[in-house]
């Protein structure tokens, strides 16, 4: 399974903050992307970064290990 | 002692920050600090809170590793953020950023470094809670 | 409410400082300030305690021309400044800016101008207070 | 009568940090400061600065009138 989070304006869209997605081998994070945003493409319009594990990726190519957390997110607003 | 960096949703008293900041050496000869504050009004409307979501396991070693940054860089002696989560009413404080130095001007350009690097890289995300509704505050993507 | 604008013997309190500067309006988002204090050592040499001197009859209407001056030219919602004289200790606060503007860029280069300016322009002078006497600080002239 | 004023490390080499001078008539700042220069040179050495009535005065040919207040001052280290 992968965990994928969503926070802010993101969840909103996507009308929920965690969804789990099946792992596939040899799984890139770009299919997940793309895969997700097909079905949602009012959430993923206002994608602008991603992170795995906690870690930015700005490769949308790494491979997804079963178990990863996946996070999309839009632009940050802090401070 | 609190720590130097911290994500909470409870308030905080910059006088407390000072001193734990001083604590750190009595060679720091200047101190500056950023606050931000909520706004009741923002792009031509009234606003009564703002809410704050981050995504914690990121912000928070993110937090820390801006002031790591910002010590070796500018050469500070210590330095502390804390940024609230939650909803805080207008007029209350959001983000606090201290910066202590031998002298004055790296101590100041630090604190405006880390406040801009701050909004840039930590994910954090602000909805502006108004009588006509919530919004998610949304940067150009 | 204390004055904006300050020479005194006695010590403050920022926190104080923050919320009187913060009583001025709710459309403030940015607070910068800067706080100078007594390092305990100088060029080489440890330093006990540091004395001020002021010509009070032109440094108080200086600070006050100077906040007219940053409030004015940044566009500020309000300034503060607070310096103290007298003798302090290794560690004690001297001098406080806080300025105030609805976003946080005019905020932080206003007290950044300010503490520059007021080193340049306000009639005040500092005395070293050494295990070896005291000495006067004398910028080349 | 006028009043000149010293402080901080102008005031200790003067060992004053007030005299009064007598007023004469068609006086201009830089009599008065030649005259108490030629007096304490060591003091003077580090004046940078003068004050007339609270106010910096960089024209050292302006007049004095009678009971004004004058400051020498060496370069500010406030702050």
């Amino acid at each position: 399974m992968i965990t994928v989070l969503f926070f802010g304006p993101v969840a909103e869209r996507m009308e929920t903050g965690r969804i789990e997605v099946e792992h596939v081998a040899g799984m890139r994070l770009a299919d997940l992307r793309s895969t997700l945003a097909a079905r949602h493409p009012e959430a993923f319009e206002i994608v602008s970064l991603a992170a795995v594990n906690g870690e930015h990726v700005r490769n949308m190519d790494v491979p997804l290990g079963d178990g990863s957390e996946v996070v999309f997110m839009s632009k940050f607003s802090g401070g | 002692m609190s720590e130097p960096v911290r994500l909470q949703f409870e308030d905080f008293s910059q006088d407390e920050e000072i001193s734990a900041l001083q604590a750190a050496s009595t060679r720091m000869g200047g101190i500056a600090t950023f606050l931000g504050c909520a706004r009741d009004f923002s792009q031509g409307r009234s606003v009564h809170e703002i809410g704050f979501e981050a995504y914690e396991r990121m912000a928070l070693p993110e937090l820390v590793k801006l002031r790591d940054e910002a010590i070796t860089r500018f050469g500070l002696i210590d330095a502390r953020i804390v940024h609230r989560l939650g909803t805080v009413r207008a007029g209350d404080r959001i983000v606090f950023i201290a910066t202590g130095a031998e002298h004055r001007a790296p101590a100041l350009e630090a604190c405006r470094w880390l406040i801009d690097e701050l909004k840039e890289r930590v994910p954090i995300w602000k909805k502006e809670i108004t009588p006509e509704g919530d919004s998610w505050v949304t940067p150009h993507p």
